[in-house]
């Protein structure tokens, strides 16, 4: 395992923190780490900070990133990677579509000219809106809480899509689904951020495949094209178990 | 002209390799990838009565000369495993089932219920080094090795394979114990552990797990030599190959065929083709034409 | 302050680290050498009762991730070794007398010509993997184990170590068995083979041999920590060490001193002083000030 | 195991043959082989020519010389190496002094401005002795069957050796001795390669020792002054057993 001293950790929203530390390894924006937190588990993160001083952002959902999260400066912390291939990073216009934690793994990815489609179940989930330059983010929530109230695909759907040059979406996957059968006969391409079970992080367990493809090795991030072939995508997964199962929302 | 197809246990193997039981293979659709990708057969994960999630992850860590695993046995249960098999037969390749219980009656069901998904053959984990009740702990006892055996024997009609551990004071004991079996699989993982002296903690939740990978190799082809040489068993060897001299290096020690496990995270999945290719090469080179002139050679 | 030096079964060792039995130890000189390069002390070859020159060369193989030896406990007979241990004494360092037998008696008549030579401490080899009628053979025994270790307790005064062997189904049954023993050793080496498949033969003459270096590292660590929580015992631990995180991690793992060998052919002799240094700011760094507040931490 | 396909055997004296193979490896004058006979033994052997076609040069002394001076043209070579610390080679003129096979090995060092000694039990074991220039070279046999009658040692007492920059020499241990003995304090600088037995050729068994270093890995060449300190050159020496004998002429 990496070990690292925390540099800092800070509150970005409900049950949400950025933990940083400086880790001198060249990594791009969509890889991961395989977190380790003694006593608790191991669990895949996205890396939102990809410079010397690297971040990445939890949330809490259970056990383990309830843990994470209470980690304080000057704590350690455990991981190996980075690990993922990373986005196919395409010059001109960016479109950002973020669902939830998802955001995290699409930080490194905005710039001045970005245009963020940002989502949540409600509006204090909402993630790293604020990092798009004024006016360039659509905000959703479930509730409408904040924005529109609806999905991420109705956000992108208010969009005028040729307007960009690539589209990088990430959340869960009958998000991603949704975005994918919208985006599938338009010219716009566009890539995508996956998230399923994942224990060794190495391409060797299965628990995270999709269509005999490893989302730790050969994903998480596929573009439009790879997806669309695929049975699995946004249909059935399978669980720690290995049990076959469908895909619901979270 | 060299032929690398070769047959175990009455199965024609298009080449002598297969992919290893816990590796890439509890989704059916990636099994069919996988021998899509140029393996002869696959195993599939092992898989128990009832469903187990197995341990909370750390259950795989990267470790110099290989990887340290202790998975738990996860594993969806044998009814639910069904659609998995029907996905990988569409290779149209053999499918080993791989199957773990405690007693000769669980193994028998599992193994039925395999036989029924249309496994090509069944293959018994009396091996898996982590789990109490399980595995080594059949494994290591043979009077229970030969009453599966010997179970299974009577009501399969498929070949039945038996792999054992090398965590054993006498390899040759049990593998006596297992002489009905079509064939031996030798090896399953080395029981070891890593600690993180930073954590001051073992790495995996499980603390002990099974070292794979080229840590083992020498290890793998000492328990082919010597149990061929001892029992004159069809064996297939695995443990630690990770290229053609590896592979050549058990054929030569006695196995048959083998199975790939690690060097799929080495080595990538254009393991199997990349071997095949130069196996041919290596065959030509050497005089050999068929995989069969190579079985033992240096068994003396 | 920290302190490096320690104390495995009563005995005083400047730092934790001893050179393992069977490396560079059968020349007094070489033995006194690795005393001045910065060992703590040194454990000689196994001496048996009579010379043997052991097998033919190939003896040992370099493969990926170590060394496969069957050196065939080659030694001049402990009575032409006097002369050795009078050379290495010169080190005033303790000086470890390995021994080797088939039964209690040959183990007692050894173990007291090397106390009368003046050997800090006799340390028992049970666990040659590769001499019929030695080694394993005996240490895989636990009414013998027990016989030899009550044997040499009732009449010696200087500690006893027993060194194991990993190629047991149940390493705590021998433990038990060796409870005597002043400390445990622990590893030997895994048994292994080579083949070089142009010879299309076992590369060493024994055929069989053992395994050292990094690739059992993580299966000594496993044998340490399952010793130590089973038994509770002193434990010198053995196998694969090249450098201070490694040493580290077997004394986390429960052992109060460890021993090195086969880094010294990839590492140099430097080895000893260079992971003293780094222990030193490994310590300084994560706040131990002795070497026995680490011992066995991460056992739970 | 290093295989290679034998190009080419010559025989070239009694019992003595030089093997050559190519091996694309840079080896140096001094290194040397250990040599594996299948089902006969592994023994330590010099490399005699260090150019791109290397070359070995055995004599037989028993079982596995004996079979490897059987070997043909076309037959494999199984080795491991090179090994050892390869001869310091100084700018100038070099005495080259060898006894019986030792001359194998320090056959690279052969130049046009070398000079030779070379001794052997009889002339018809004297090595090399031709590929010194023209009056280039002493012969030495014990029995005067060619050249001086008498040991190396007669051979080095009768040349001016200040005429050299530096003296490598190879032989039995008690050649050397004698040697060394002559020229302690004399001025020439020396180097010698020794033979002991030897089971690893990489420093871990002990049975090739000499105060504490290991000829394979630490030798087999060793400066004048670094044998000068050694209690154990020409004294004793360990069998394969590891027993100490008093070191006495094969
Ligand atoms: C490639 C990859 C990158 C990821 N990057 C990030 C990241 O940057 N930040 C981050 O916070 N998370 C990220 N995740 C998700 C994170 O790994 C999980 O949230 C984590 O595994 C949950 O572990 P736990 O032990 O805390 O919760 P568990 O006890 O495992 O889960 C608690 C409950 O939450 C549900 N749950 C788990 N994950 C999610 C989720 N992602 N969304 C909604 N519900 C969920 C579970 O189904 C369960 O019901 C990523 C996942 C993957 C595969
Ligand atoms: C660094 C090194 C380099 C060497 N280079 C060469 C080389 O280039 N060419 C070469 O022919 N040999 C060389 N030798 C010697 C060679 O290794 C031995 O001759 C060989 O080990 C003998 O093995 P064997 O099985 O044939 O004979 P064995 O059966 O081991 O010995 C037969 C008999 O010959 C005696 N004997 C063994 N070696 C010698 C010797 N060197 N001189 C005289 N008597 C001996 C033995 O004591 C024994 O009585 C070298 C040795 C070393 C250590
Ligand atoms: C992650 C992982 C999971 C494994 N799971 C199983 C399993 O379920 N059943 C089994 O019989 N062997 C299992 N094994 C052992 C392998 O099948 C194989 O015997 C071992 O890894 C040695 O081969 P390798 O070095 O090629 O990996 C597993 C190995 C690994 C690395
Ligand atoms: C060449 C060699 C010879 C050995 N001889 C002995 C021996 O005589 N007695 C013994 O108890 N162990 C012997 N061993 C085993 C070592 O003492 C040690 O237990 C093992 O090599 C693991 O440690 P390492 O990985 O640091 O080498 C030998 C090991 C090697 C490599
Ligand atoms: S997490 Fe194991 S294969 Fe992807
Ligand atoms: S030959 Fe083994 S130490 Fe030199």
């Amino acid at each position: 395992m990496i070990v690292k001293i925390i540099s800092d950790v800070e509150r970005i929203g409900r049950n949400t923190v950025t933990i940083r530390f400086s880790w001198d390894q060249k990594v791009e924006p969509g890889q991961f780490l395989m977190v380790w937190m003694p006593n608790h588990s191991e669990i895949p993160i996205s890396i939102s900070h990809t410079g010397p001083l690297k971040g990445i952002t939890i949330r809490s959902y259970g056990e383990t990133s309830e843990a994470m999260i209470g980690l304080r400066k000057g704590d350690r912390i455990f991981f190996r990677g980075p690990y993922g291939r990373p986005f196919d990073i395409k010059p001109g216009r960016k479109l950002i579509v973020g669902g939830g934690s998802g955001m995290a793994g699409l930080l490194p990815l905005v710039d001045s000219r970005a245009y963020g489609v940002v989502s949540a179940r409600t509006s204090s989930d909402l993630l790293f809106a604020d990092r798009f330059a004024e006016g360039h983010v659509t905000m959703v929530t479930d509730d409408g809480t904040a924005g529109i109230r609806g999905f991420a695909i109705d956000g992108v759907k208010s969009l005028q899509l040729d307007e960009f040059d690539m589209m990088y979406v990430c959340g869960p996957e009958l998000m991603l689904k949704s975005i994918l059968d919208y985006v599938a006969h338009k010219s716009i391409p566009a890539q995508f951020s996956l998230e399923r079970t994942m224990k060794c992080g190495i391409g060797i367990c299965d628990s995270c495949s999709i269509d005999g493809r490893q989302l730790c090795t050969e994903g998480p991030t596929f573009s439009k094209e790879e997806l669309m072939g695929m049975h699995e995508f946004g249909t059935t997964r399978l669980t720690e178990s290995g049990k076959r199962i469908q895909i619901g929302r979270h | 002209m060299v032929h690398t197809d070769t047959t175990v246990a009455g199965i024609r193997l298009s080449n002598p390799m297969m992919l290893a039981s816990g590796i890439l293979d509890e989704n059916g659709y990636t099994m069919l990838e996988i021998l899509k990708k140029g393996a002869a057969a696959v195993v599939t994960k092992s898989i128990g009565t009832s469903e187990r999630t197995g341990y909370k992850p750390p259950v795989v860590v990267p470790i110099q000369g290989g990887l340290l695993n202790a998975i738990g046995l996860a594993n969806p249960g044998i009814k639910n495993f069904r659609g998995e098999m029907e996905i990988a037969l569409r290779g149209n390749k053999p499918v080993v089932g791989s199957i773990f219980g405690a007693t000769a009656d669980e193994f028998l069901q599992l193994a039925l219920d395999m036989e029924e998904y249309g496994a090509t053959a069944v293959e018994l984990n009396l091996s898996c080094p982590h789990v109490a009740g399980y595995g080594t702990e059949v494994g290591s006892d043979p009077q229970l090795v030969e009453d599966i055996v010997t179970t299974l024997k009577s009501k399969l009609k498929i070949p039945v394979f038996a792999k054992l551990s090398p965590n054993v004071t006498n390899i040759v004991d049990i593998a006596n114990a297992a002489h009905k079996a079509d064939a031996l699989v030798l090896i399953n993982t080395v029981r070891a552990m890593s600690i993180d002296i930073h954590a001051r903690k073992a790495v995996l939740t499980n603390r002990y797990g099974g070292l794979s990978g080229p840590a083992i190799k020498n290890v793998g082809v000492r328990y082919v030599y010597e149990v061929r040489k001892e029992t004159g068993k069809e064996i297939i060897g695995v443990g630690g190959i990770e290229n053609t001299n590896d592979l050549v290096e058990y054929v030569m020690a006695g196995a048959s065929a083998v199975q790939i496990g690690t060097a799929l995270y080495t080595q990538g999945k254009d393991i199997f083709s990349r071997i095949e290719a130069n196996l041919e090469k290596f065959m030509e080179a050497e005089g050999f034409n068929r995989i069969s002139e190579m079985i033992g050679v240096a068994v003396e």
